[in-house]
């Protein structure tokens, strides 16, 4: 049997308890150490959750469309494995961004869904537009093609989160102070350490978890190919799949 | 932190547990992953044990080969 | 050798060549390494049960699909990298006419005239279709078509731009006797031009052949001389699938 | 075989090089997209169902809107929104029949056997989207204008709207025909379509009934703010740049 080491390697984990640990240290922080917000009081806290998760989800997705185009100019399977787990990952934490999101705004508005806070808004749309991908690849039965037509779409979409955030801050005029942009520096000592440690780890526990399923998605598809020069039909888990089918090299 | 938390420290408290809660459904996700791949291994292993005796590579008989495979077979099970 | 109609420039003999053509869908090879070269001016007729990549080859060939492996040249162009080259000089006759049903015959092979550049189609689109005596159903919308006029339309949209190579799939297929004669000279051996054409009949396509290739599962079973290869080889390729599960 | 024998008299001729067709010139992208059009505009006048189609959707859709809002006319950012929102989705179903009459009767491979450059078929489509949409707003609008709206616009309200209109149309067009490349390809073409353009389109919405509510104020037509109108010129030209790089990914196979 394969040693869990050898499938997935030391260095993944090696890297999950960094990310475990970082992340851990920047909530403590936020909890403990960075003083309550003088504007929105305790609520602020979710700041420190919400933005790392956001930011992290927009990188996912540019990283999907890049690997994208380089799957586009190279036609290396490898490259379309990346793009997809890598805009995979950023939906669920698009998921996590919403919901803390929402809780957030219901902590320092009142409501629920709060229509006049710009980001918010454009992730729910960026949100369902990708959506789409994992739909848009189940769709297509052609193996290259899906591939082919999934990258396209990744580039498009990368290209449409920028103008979506335009055209989303142009229709909400901005009344209330918005702590994201705050982000940008000028936040007091105390809660830009605590923010940037929580982003930190935030940008490593995606790394993790990416490789975590590129690395299980390799070793489904050595799986198969082994199954199938073994001409073993019947446990094969036949059927088609979204994921993008790589043959080992 | 002495002070009781403020009013809305419940939804603080609620944001953190979703993003747990969402970490671990991820987790729980790649481990029944995980399990179905180790499983499926374990079958192709056997296959690869059973007929490794008989000829390589060719399609397995279901009767199985009547010398070294059998032997091996009992062993094979014990692990 | 027949007398090699005159083109242009004489690419070194051979005007379609494949090596180690290898094309897939996803993991199922559909061609597995197919290699010719047919000789300007010559025919080739490629045998194969279904599925066995004879359509498969063609498309590669008239740069519809991308090879996946391999190359494929056609008039001394690499379908791949200068596919752009070679499709002006390509007639492709498949199993779908590439023919609009609300469209009439005039205006389909307008459409496709105008397509290819031709400067004066009028001419040209009249005299094949007195060639294949539709003219006098020309203005008729062409869902109004019998199957084989629709057929000798797409001949004449296949060799409308004067191509020096002519792609055909199964281009005899339900087409009765008086019909198949009417498309000889458009896309015959009388038409002189190089053609690889795919047909499911041993003898009647070794008659028209120069050179025979024979398919299976996308392998190259066989490759000769027409002269050389009987019926019966051809025969073979068909008879023993029981064992192969028709991909 | 005898070579030139054959019943038919001039068929000698046939295979004879015929000097003209010998020079042949590779069309220009912009001719062979005239081609595509004309054929496109000649299929939709010959079976007329797409544009036919959009036309009834949007009058059923105002209906819909006078019985859903319990009103009799609406003015301002209401009247903008119950426009362009019958506007999108008529839209969305001249999206899904783009590609369609290619796809069944082989049309597409027609065109991928001729010397032309790929976007060609683009420029076409999105032509032929854009007419589509200019040719529903002919009747939809003032059909609108005159079920739902409660002002009456002057003539100079009409051209900034017109130009709103035609700025919006394109912004859909190009999103169209690229979201309308990828979903013919797919096997639930329709349901790609819709979930696909809806997101795309949520700026050129934006844009739009944002630019067009000060239009139909009910206290008289107010100045059209530029600001929209620069998102939907921007919106249009980033994604029209955008499918002209991808494009010939959708169409090679």
């Amino acid at each position: 049997m394969p040693t869990t080491r050898k499938l997935y390697g030391t260095r993944l984990m090696l890297l999950s308890w960094a990310a475990v640990a970082v992340l851990g240290a920047g909530f403590a922080l936020a909890a403990f150490y960075a003083p309550i917000e003088a504007d929105q009081g305790f609520s602020q806290k979710i700041f420190y959750v919400h933005v790392p998760l956001a930011i992290v989800t927009l990188c996912g997705f540019v990283f999907g469309g890049v690997s994208a185009i380089q799957y586009l100019r190279s036609g290396d399977p490898r490259h379309d494995l990346r793009s997809y787990t890598a805009i995979h990952q950023s939906l669920i934490f698009c998921v996590g961004a919403l919901i803390t999101g929402s809780l957030w705004a219901k902590a320092s508005w009142g409501q629920w869904w709060v229509w006049d806070e710009p980001t918010l808004v454009s992730f729910l749309i960026v949100f369902l537009l990708y959506a789409t991908y994992q739909p848009l690849r189940f769709s297509i039965e052609d193996p290259e093609r899906q591939s082919r037509y999934a990258a396209v779409f990744a580039v498009v979409a990368g290209a449409f989160v920028p103008i979506n955030f335009i055209a989303v801050r142009l229709a909400d005029p901005l009344i209330h102070p918005r702590v994201l942009n705050q982000a940008g520096g000028d936040l007091p000592g105390e809660m830009r350490i605590a923010f940037y440690t929580s982003l930190v780890g935030m940008a490593l526990l995606f790394v993790t978890l990416y490789r975590f399923e590129m690395a299980s998605k390799h070793a489904r598809a050595q799986l198969k190919s082994i199954k199938r020069r073994l001409g073993e039909h019947a446990t094969s888990t036949g059927g088609r799949s979204a994921a993008p089918r790589i043959t080992p090299s | 932190m002495t002070d009781k938390l403020p009013e809305n420290g419940g939804y603080v408290a609620a944001a953190y547990l979703v993003f747990l809660a969402l970490l671990l459904i991820y987790v729980a996700i790649m481990a029944t992953r995980a399990g179905r791949l180790e499983r499926e291994l374990g079958d192709v292993l056997d296959i690869v044990q059973r007929d490794g005796a008989g000829e390589p590579g060719a399609g397995r008989q279901a009767t199985g080969g009547s010398g070294p495979a059998e032997q091996r077979a009992p062993r094979g099970s014990e692990q | 050798m027949k007398a090699a109609v005159a083109t242009t420039e004489a690419p070194q003999g051979a005007a379609v060549t494949a090596t180690d053509l290898v094309r897939r869908y996803g993991e199922r090879p559909a061609l597995d390494g197919v290699t010719f070269a047919v000789p300007a001016g010559s025919t080739l007729v490629v045998f194969g049960p279904n599925g066995a990549g004879k359509s498969t080859l063609l498309r590669v060939l008239a740069t519809l699909l991308r090879p996946h492996g391999g190359s494929a040249s056609v008039l001394g162009c690499d379908v791949q990298r200068q596919g752009w080259s070679v499709r002006g000089r390509i007639g492709f006759l498949g199993h779908d006419p590439l023919l609009y049903g609300d469209l009439s015959a005039r205006e389909n092979l307008d459409y496709h005239a105008r397509l290819h550049g031709l400067r004066d189609p009028g001419r040209r689109i009249a005299e094949l279709l007195a060639a294949t005596g539709l003219e006098r159903r020309a203005q008729d919308r062409v869902h109004t078509y019998s199957r084989g006029m629709v057929q000798r339309l797409a001949a004449c949209r296949a060799v409308l731009h004067d191509p020096e190579v002519l792609l055909l799939d199964e281009p005899r297929a339900n087409l009765d006797p008086a019909a198949g004669e009417q498309l000889e000279p458009l896309i015959g051996r009388a038409s002189g031009r190089t053609r690889v054409v795919t047909s499911h009949d041993p003898a009647g396509g070794l008659a028209e052949a120069d050179l025979a290739l024979g398919l299976r599962a996308g392998r190259q079973e066989l490759l000769g001389a027409a002269a050389a290869i009987s019926a019966d080889d051809i025969a073979a390729l068909y008879a023993d699938t029981h064992g192969m599960v028709p991909a | 075989m005898p070579h030139h024998g054959s019943p038919h008299g001039d068929v000698m001729r046939l295979q004879t090089r015929s000097p003209e067709v010998a020079q042949r010139n590779t069309p220009s992208t912009f001719g062979a997209a005239r081609a595509v059009l004309q054929k496109d505009l000649r299929l939709e006048r010959r079976a007329p169902q797409t544009l036919v189609a959009m036309t009834l959707f949007s009058a059923t859709t105002y209906v819909i809107f006078h019985f859903a809002l319990d009103r009799d006319s609406v003015d301002g950012q209401l009247a903008s929104g119950v426009l362009w929102v019958t506007m999108l989705l008529a839209a969305l179903l001249g999206i899904g029949r783009l590609f369609v009459s290619d796809r069944d009767e082989g049309g597409l491979e027609g065109f991928l056997l001729a010397p032309v450059d790929r976007t060609a078929l683009l420029f076409a489509k999105g032509a032929a989207l854009l007419a589509f949409l200019l040719a529903l707003q002919l009747v939809a609008v003032p059909l609108f204008a005159l079920l739902l709206l409660g002002p009456t616009p002057d003539a100079g309200t009409w051209l900034q709207l017109l130009l709103v209109l035609v700025l919006a149309d394109l912004g859909i067009a190009v999103v169209g025909t690229l979201v309308a490349a990828i979903a013919v390809q797919t096997r639930a073409r329709d349901l790609i379509t819709s979930i696909l353009a809806l997101p795309l389109l949520v700026p050129v919405m934006i844009g739009a009934s944002n630019a067009t509510a000060p239009l139909l104020a009910q206290a008289g037509a107010e100045p059209l703010p530029g600001r929209w109108l620069a998102l939907l010129a921007l919106y249009s030209l980033i994604f029209g740049l955008l499918a002209y790089a991808v494009f010939d990914f959708l169409v090679e196979d």
